[in-house]
Parts: structure tokens; C-alpha cells; sequence
């Protein structure tokens, strides 16, 4: 796609605990993410089944479009705080987007 | 009086729920159940709060704190030093067995009103109150008294958590509109209250079914653990609550409250302010142990110990 | 006595779908409701099995069973050598009819309730056993008796679903607890049966409605068979009632039964064990049209013919 | 006649909306309560009509028009050049405003069931005619009478929304049905009001504690217009009502649907016809201000107006 | 990946407000799509958050797998009938398919 | 992204009816995915429009980070079983994660 307005950005996909909501989002945005997207997921990790239908044992999943500086940022905030002791998975992959500048 | 018919409803759940049949309640039947419950229990106890103002309602609170201090470290010290739990998951689960269950409450209340026992209408307040201390002094015991621990968070989430406001606006509301303003939703609110329990111990029991089988260490330890405390804090309960000159409707209530472990609001606080304690094993212990224990087994027995306690005196 | 105006929110239903609507109901409601009807029916059933054992239940068992084979037979011939669908989709569409459906009886229970007839307390164990044999019969002309068909998923998928399990568990509560066990939750189970039956034809109205048009092929001879099945089924199904000699209840039950098709159950098992069959064909002529007919037209003829027929002898 | 205790439960969720505190109703339960609000709501009316048949509906109905027509002109004026609002801000907010509130209808309603005030089965009709006219002002002050308008589909939006339809569904079942008919479905629909409307209310309060603080611009402005407004309508909603010669009961809900803001048909409407028109403005104005004005001051207010307006003349 | 029947195609990712799903969808079947898949997310953005229980103030996530010519044409599409006034970002992503034909 | 722990994979997304979920979790396992992700959706594709609130008759979405040969494998298996009588759909992206010993 070579649309004259298109950028390259990274998408920043994370998988983890619905419990952590409101905390990783503050911390994501004490990084500097102006925008995400979550939705409620269920799934199997090293930690287990996480499927319940009870409120705090199953998932999230946060999509973070940003330039590759901030993906890493969080990447490497994310991990820091939350690998040891909570069940997280995160990955990347190369996206295009129409209006770089939102996605700073 | 023996078992309540509605905790048959939880043994359906559970066998469901074992079974692996395909039974599931959304989610949002368990929030519009337990929301109806938690400001039904409430009302109940705030129109009663209008009837009657409390008496001697500053110590009872008092007492109450101090009971919730006392059953946390108690268990904390069972499951650290006879369980060898190391520090955190001790602290953890002593948090949920110090604070309490509003199903398990809600479960005695139905059997009280069935055997047509009355109790104090500061019960659910006494309620409430028990539900903090536990879960504030689980973090001290984890965490010690360090700099950054966040506790204007865990404060608003203790605090504000939904159990805790819906029991309070519950009685708030009871309070302010007293017996006849609260007639036009007595039909959803009271007439239903036993029914809506009943698919709540629906819900649960399939709950109790999916963390069963959930301790992969302490297995011994703990299924011990789940099954005894109940008792022995049910008997510290009565001998507050005969501190409290409560009622033997009372006293059962809080023999139960004491007995019962918190499902809800402690493992969301354990979960955010103590990660490093392992969820599975207060959650089997508190939902697939000592959940069924009480409903099934325990209230009628502390039912009986409160009768032999209260009465021998007269 | 004409139709029981509980019927028309089903209209409402299907009318506001036809016209594209704004009008969705969430599936947590269409769970929430789903459960307390089956339970409701077994436990009414469980009630009465515990004032009044049943007399020859095995024989009428065994009856049940063999109607259920039968209804299977006779719609796979019709629809293999008739309507000359292939092989899996006669199959599969025979096992909805040879099957029931719970929505048709709870409407059927209201009617008898507003009609102020009474049933045999049995009716919701056969309608358990009537859910089965058409099922597992299903699967067998689809697929002959051949090696590697997963019979003990099968088995656990039809024994343990949802529905099965609601009212057997719904039964044995009834059984258990007995009238005066269950009156507490009374107001829920009993006193709401018809306002949520409501609730729940309106949202089957909303889904027959999504579901008409279905039939791309086979379409004027579906509409037919869907149309002209449920009398004939009700008719073999009196001939049974007499057989088992059910009170005229009973046997507007059992001839509703007989002529409903499964729109949960049967699309289930279906789906993972025949999945070349087009789930379109089935779901559309029990949702679209078998439904609506038995609800709007056929219980009040099954009526007239029961009391007929019931009523010639004497 | 004071305040119903039933606005108790707004000011419970608004209070934990405004602490933040984990206090969450799931959409599915919104829409299940929603919807036996808006039946029940039309059934009533549809009962009464099939008692009483309506004299000079035909009359009372176009009135009911000019009145929504008048109330979003006065709208749309008082904002464009009081406020100097944008023409799209102008004709949203207008809309909204010249449209009605079901969610206090329903207030208004229970409100007059405690004081034993009866009122005109014709009420839910003029509601519903009252919602259209200012929907479709709304797009025409905002975008001219131009070419390229989606009408077809802006009808198909208001026509055969969600409460539109309900209502009139509603009305229609209890219209065709009578009193009799509708009596198995009472516990539900009739005896569980109050208390739905309640879930509802704590519900609304969170919602309009989410919308707190919505003005960025034009808010000193709004938060008048969204305070005034609602006496100033009301007022000439009771003079419409003199016009029809409505009772007393008729005349306090005429005044309370036009001075109540639509916050849930005309926000939709206007977001996909009015796209340019910022929807916090119109929601904040409606929900967070209005509506609570309405239930917890207006509705007594305009009673008093009522009868003061209504019983000088005799 | 290098099995016979794979070939790549375009993953375009919508997430906008969920009151315009029935006319985005409309459009974009107007447009030729075939395929899509639709969730419901919460999320944030310039326009705020939008993660209320509140039906209309939430937002879905569509997805298209398609080739590149009608990705680009789906993206202009709804860049210029949605961008001005609606919470809408969109961005694309390389994928590769089993059956091309399906995914024209 | 070029952090020392990162390492390159397939994120391969299957959407298919949802009472497929029990069998195909069977499947996958079996074939060694020792993580994934549910999540709920609705859509259209060859086999018409799959978004009724009937439970039976909507979808959906599985997705999985893993190595190359598993993807293939895995979707070799689902295209084998599936393909023929029910609606699914997969497609594969190449994602960055970050400690690749999780996904095999
Ligand atoms: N390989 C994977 N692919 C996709 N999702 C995964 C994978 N591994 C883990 N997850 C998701 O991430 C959550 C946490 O993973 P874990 O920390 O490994 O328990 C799981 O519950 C899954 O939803
Ligand atoms: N950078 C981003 N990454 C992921 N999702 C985003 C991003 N920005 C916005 N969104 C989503 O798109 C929606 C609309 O964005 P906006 O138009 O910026 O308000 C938001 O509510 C988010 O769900
Ligand atoms: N081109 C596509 N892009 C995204 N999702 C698709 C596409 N085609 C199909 N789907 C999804 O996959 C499901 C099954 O597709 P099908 O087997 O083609 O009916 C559909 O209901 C959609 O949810
Ligand atoms: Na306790
Ligand atoms: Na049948
Ligand atoms: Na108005």
C-alpha cells in the first residue's frame, strides 16, 4: 500500500488478567499512549485455563498502535512490572496507518 | 431444623459443574443476582435501624474490629507456621479467612428466616465492617510497613469495592425510607430475595466446581485447613457475639460471618496488592472448601452451639 | 378457551424482527429465562411426584421411548423418500421433529394453567426421555453404526446439556423439598413462570423472525412438512397418552410434545455429529414455522381432540 | 407528597459514579429492565384503553404533535441565539429536548401510583407521538430540507426504535388482552415495577455520573438551559394539557414528558443524521442535569402546578 | 510459510463507534466486501474514552481480509465518509491465507 | 525492534462457529499449542451472516503465537477436519515476542 498519507507503526498486542485493567492503563498512559483498544478475551497460558465466567480470573486484551520507541517502552514497562507474577503475553507486528499522527 | 431446600440448588450447581455438564450463568446474572441480594440485605437491615435505633452500637463496632484483627492473625499464624506457607500466600489467605462471605451470609439469613429466628438489624452492618480489617492487615502481613505501598488505592478499593456500597446504600436507603416507603419494591426486593438466592447457589456451586482439584502443593495442609477453621471461628464468633449480649439470631449470624472466608473482595484486593501470593489456593480453599462446608454442614451447627451457648444462662 | 394471550408477545416478536427493528434481547436474558422455565418445570414436576408416587411409571417409560423412535422413523422416511433430501439432512432435520422443545411445552403449561386443567406430575420426566432417542437415532441414519463416531461425547452432550439437566435437577429438587420446602422461592419459580414465559416468547419471536427465509432448496416441500408434521405427531402422540391412560392434561401435553420440534438440543448434537447437514433447512422449519404453529394454531386443536377422544369412551 | 423513595437509588449510583467505586451494571441487565419497563409502561395504557375507550383521542393526539413541534422550536431558538450554539449543536441539543424521557415517565408514573393519582390510559399513546416530531425537526433545523437525506432510514430509525415499538407493542397486548388476560403475566410486569424501575434508577445514576463534567465549552450556558428549561416546558405542557382537558394525573405527566430530555432514542438518531454535532453536549445537558432535576424537583413541583391550574376553575 | 495454496492478502483493522455498524457494514458491502468480522472493544482515542455499559458510547472492532486494491479502496471509503465527525482508526496488516479465493 | 530477547513467530488466527470452541481446543492441544486466546465475534462470509444473539449461530476468533512448523501444522489439521462443512476462516502474521521460550 502506498497511499501518499500511510506510516509505518507497530502494533503492540497484550494478553493478561482483566484485573489488571485499570492499572495497566495508567501506566500506559503515564508512557505517553494516547489511544487503545481493549476488548475481554479468554484463553490458556503457562498459567492455565483463564475462562471463567467469573468476573476476575479471565482476560483482556489491549492493542496499542504506536511508533516503535513507545511499543518498546511499554513493552519493556510491562514486563518489568507484571511478568513475574502475573499471567501476560505480549506481541508485536508491523501495521500501516492512514494519519500518522495520530499514532505518535 | 435441618438443611435449608435452597442450598439443594448449590449441590445442583456443583454436580453440574463436576459433570462438566454444559451449564454456564453469564456474568450478568451473577451481577444482577448478587446485586439484588447485597441491597435486599441491606434495606432489610436499615428498616430495622429505623424501627429500632441500636443501642450500645459504638462497641459492637468496636468488638467487631477487633474480631476481624484477631480471627487474620490467627489464621496467619496456623498457615505459617503449621502449614509453612511461606509469607505472602499466608498473609493472603489469612486475608479471606479473617474478612467474610456475603453469600454465605445471605444463605443463613434465608435459614434464620425460615426457622423464623430474629436477629439484630446491625447485623449487616457489623457485615461490612468485617470485611476490612482482614484485608488491610493481609497486606501489612505480606508487604510489612514499607514506603510505596499504594493505599490510597487499597483504600478506595476496599472501600468502594461493590459489595461494601451496596450494603451500605442498601441500609442508607432502608434507613431513610423506612418499612412503607420500601413496600412498592418489596415484590423484587423481599418476595424475591429467597428465589434469586437460589440461582445465585445455582452459580456458585458450578464456581465451587471449577476450583475444585485447584491446590497443587499444601494439598493436605490446606483441605484441613478449609474444614477446620470454619468451626473454630465459628466459636470465637459466638464468644463475641455473647461479649455483644447479641440475640441467638445474632450470634448465629455472627458465628457464621466469622466462620465464612471472603470470595469477592479480598482475592481482588490480594490480587493487586500481594501478586506474588498464588490465587488458586485461597480461592479452591475459600469457593470449593469452606463455602459448601458452611452452607451445608455448618450453619445448623452453629445454629445449635448458639441455642446450648445463649440459653444455658436463663 | 382460545389462545392464551401470552402468545402475543411472541407476535410482537416476530413482528418487530420482520420489520427489522431496533428490538435485540442480550443472550445473558435469554439464559437467565431459559433457566428458571426448566427449572420451574421440574421442580412443579418434583412437587407432585412427592405428593403422589406414580403408579406403572416404567411401562410408560418405555412407551415414551419407543414414541420418540417412531416420530424419528416416520419424519426420515417422509423426508428421505418424499421430499427426497439426501441422506445426512433427512437425518438430521428427523431428529429435531423426533424430539421436543421446551418453549412449545412451557406455552402448553400456561394454557393448561389458565385452562385450570391438571396433568400428570410425570409429564416433564417424559419430556427428558422424549429429547433423547430422536438424537441418538439422528446420528445413526446419518452416519450408520460404524466405527470412530465419538458415542461417549454424544452421550455426555445429550445426557448433559443444559436442558436435560435443568429439569431432572429441577425434578429432584421438587422431590426433595416438597411443596412447602420450595415455597420460599415460590415467588420467583411460580409466580413470575408467566411473566417470563412472556419474556421468552418475545425473544423467540425475534429469532423465528431472523430464521424466516431460511430454505434456499427443498423450500415449498419443508414448509409443508413443517405445517403438516406437528398434527400428525399429535395425533400419534394421543394415541400413546390413551395407551399409557393420561388424564386429557396429560395427553394435550404429550400430543404437544410429540409435535414440537428441538431448536436447542437437537441443533447441538447435530452440528458436531452430522455436521454435513445444513443447519439452515432444520432451524428454520422448527423455528420458523413448526414453533409458531403449535403455539398460535395447534395446542388449542390438540385440545379439542384430546377431550374427543378422551372423553368418547365414558 | 414529598420525594419518592425511589429516586434513593439515583442518588446511590450517582454517588458511586461520582467516587469511582466499582460499581457496574452489565448492559445485559439495562436491557432486560429496560424492557419490562417499557411494556409494562404500555400494557397499563393498553388495559385502561380496552376499559375505557378514548374520546377525542384524535384531538388530543394532534395537540400532542404542535407541542413537540413548539417545544423543539423554543429549543432550537432560545440555543442558537441565547447560547450562540452552531446551527447542528443548536438542532441536536433541540432535539433532545423536544423529545421525552421514558425513564422519567416511568418515575412520573410510580410517583402518581404512591399519591393515589389516577391518569388518562392515553398517556404512553401521546409519549410515543411525542418522541417523533422533535426527532425529525431536529435533522431538518440541522441540515435544511436538501437532497441526499436518508429519510427512508430515519423513519425506519424512530419508528421502529426500541421504545417506539415496546410501547406500542405493549400498549397493543394490553389493548387486545384486558385486564383479565394480562393477569398471569402481573407478577412480573405490574407487581415488579417499582422495583425494576429502582434497578433502573441506580443504573441511571451511574450513568449520569459518567457524564458529570461532559461541557467543555458553552457549559455555564447549558448547565442554565438544562436546569430552566425543564419548569419553563413543563409549564407549557400543562397548558396543553387544560387544552385537552386532561385530569389532574394526566396534566402532572403531560407537564413531566415535556419538560423531560430524550437520552436514548434521540442521541442515536442524532449521531447518525446530525453526525457534526458534538454528542457530549446534548447527553451531559439530558442526563446529568435534566434528568435528575426532573425526578428528584420537577415531578412534585409540576404536581403542585397541576392541581393549582387544574382545580381554580371549580 | 511457503504451502501451495497460501498467498498474501491485506488484514484491514477498523475500531469505531458501535452505533455505526449496521452503515459501515452496509458500506462496505457496498463496496465488495465478502468477508468481515466484527467484536466489541472499548478503547481510548482523541475522542476520549469510550468504554461506557452505555450501548451507543462503545466501539466495535472490524476486520477484512482482502487484497490490496479493495483494502485501499474500503480505507478511502471510510476515511473520507467518517473521519471528520466520527471516533473511527483504522490500520492494515499483511497476512498470509489458506484459500486466496476466498478472500478476493 | 531489535531487544536482545525477541524473537520472531506466527500469530495465526482461526474464526469459526462457536460450538466448535470444545472440539477444536481439543484439537489444537493435541497438537501441541500449549497457549491461546478466545474471544467472542460475529461476521459474514461464504457460509451468510453469523451474528444472531442465539448462542449457537455466531463465532468465534482463536488465536495463537507459536513457531512456523506448529502454525502449519496446526493449520493443516483445522483445514482438514473443518474446511469442508463448517464456516471458518485463518489467516497467519508475522509477530515479534518477547520471550520466545513461551511460544514454541
Ligand atoms: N501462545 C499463545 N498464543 C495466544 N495467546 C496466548 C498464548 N500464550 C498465552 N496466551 C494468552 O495469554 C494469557 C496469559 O498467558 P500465561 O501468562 O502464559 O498464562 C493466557 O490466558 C492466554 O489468553
Ligand atoms: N493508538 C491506538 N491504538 C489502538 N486503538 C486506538 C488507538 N487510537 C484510538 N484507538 C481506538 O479507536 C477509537 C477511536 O479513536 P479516536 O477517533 O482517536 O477517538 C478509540 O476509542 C480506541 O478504541
Ligand atoms: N474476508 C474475511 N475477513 C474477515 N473475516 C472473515 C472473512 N471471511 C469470513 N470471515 C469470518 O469467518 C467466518 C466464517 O467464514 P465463512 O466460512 O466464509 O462463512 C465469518 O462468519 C466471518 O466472521
Ligand atoms: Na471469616
Ligand atoms: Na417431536
Ligand atoms: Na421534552
Amino acid at each position: 500500500m502506498t497511499g501518499a498519507a500511510q506510516a509505518h507503526r507497530k502494533l503492540l498486542t497484550v494478553i493478561t488478567e482483566s484485573n489488571l485493567e485499570r492499572d495497566l492503563v495508567r501506566e500506559i498512559e503515564a508512557l505517553g499512549v494516547a489511544g487503545y483498544t481493549i476488548s475481554d478475551v479468554r484463553g490458556r497460558g503457562d498459567k492455565g485455563l483463564r475462562a471463567s465466567h467469573w468476573g476476575h480470573s479471565s482476560n483482556i486484551r489491549v492493542e496499542i498502535v504506536c511508533d516503535t520507541p513507545l511499543a518498546e517502552r511499554v513493552l519493556e514497562r510491562l514486563r518489568e512490572k507484571y511478568y513475574e507474577n502475573y499471567a501476560i503475553v505480549m506481541w508485536v507486528v508491523d501495521v500501516e496507518v492512514l494519519r500518522p499522527d495520530k499514532f505518535r | 431444623m435441618g438443611l435449608d431446600p435452597i442450598v439443594l440448588f448449590f449441590a445442583l450447581g456443583l454436580g453440574a459443574g463436576i459433570l462438566k455438564a454444559d451449564l454456564r450463568l453469564p456474568p450478568a446474572i451473577y451481577e444482577f443476582v448478587s446485586t439484588v441480594l447485597l441491597l435486599s440485605i441491606g434495606m432489610k437491615g436499615g428498616i430495622e435501624l429505623a424501627r429500632q435505633p441500636a443501642d450500645g452500637l459504638a462497641l459492637d463496632l468496636l468488638l467487631t474490629l477487633i474480631l476481624g484483627i484477631l480471627l487474620t492473625f490467627i489464621a496467619f499464624f496456623i498457615l505459617r507456621y503449621v502449614g509453612r506457607l511461606d509469607r505472602s500466600n499466608s498473609a493472603a489467605v489469612a486475608a479471606h479467612y479473617g474478612s467474610v462471605s456475603i453469600g454465605t451470609f445471605a444463605v443463613a439469613v434465608a435459614f434464620l428466616a425460615g426457622a423464623g429466628i430474629s436477629y439484630e438489624p446491625t447485623l449487616p452492618l457489623l457485615l461490612v465492617l468485617l470485611e476490612i480489617p482482614a484485608i488491610v492487615l493481609g497486606i501489612l502481613l505480606a508487604r510489612g510497613v514499607k514506603a510505596g505501598t499504594p493505599w490510597g488505592e487499597i483504600a478506595h478499593e476496599v472501600l468502594l469495592g461493590r459489595s461494601v456500597l451496596l450494603l451500605l446504600g442498601g441500609l442508607a436507603i432502608g434507613w431513610a425510607a423506612g418499612p412503607e416507603g420500601l413496600e412498592p419494591v418489596a415484590p423484587l426486593f423481599f418476595d424475591l430475595f429467597k428465589g434469586i438466592l437460589a440461582v445465585f447457589l445455582l452459580e456458585m456451586g458450578l464456581i465451587a466446581a471449577d476450583h475444585l482439584g485447584g491446590f497443587r502443593r499444601h494439598g493436605l495442609f490446606m483441605g484441613a485447613f478449609a474444614l477446620l477453621i470454619p468451626p473454630l471461628f465459628a466459636m470465637i464468633g459466638l464468644g463475641f457475639a455473647a461479649l455483644m449480649e447479641l440475640s441467638v439470631g445474632g450470634a448465629i449470624l455472627l458465628a457464621t460471618l466469622a466462620a465464612s472466608a471472603s470470595y469477592i473482595a479480598a482475592p481482588a484486593a490480594m490480587r493487586s496488592a500481594v501478586p506474588e501470593a498464588n490465587p488458586a489456593i485461597s480461592l479452591t480453599a475459600a469457593l470449593a472448601i469452606t463455602f459448601p462446608f458452611n452452607i451445608l454442614v455448618g450453619i445448623p451447627l452453629y445454629q445449635q452451639a448458639a441455642e446450648w451457648l445463649l440459653r444455658t444462662p436463663s
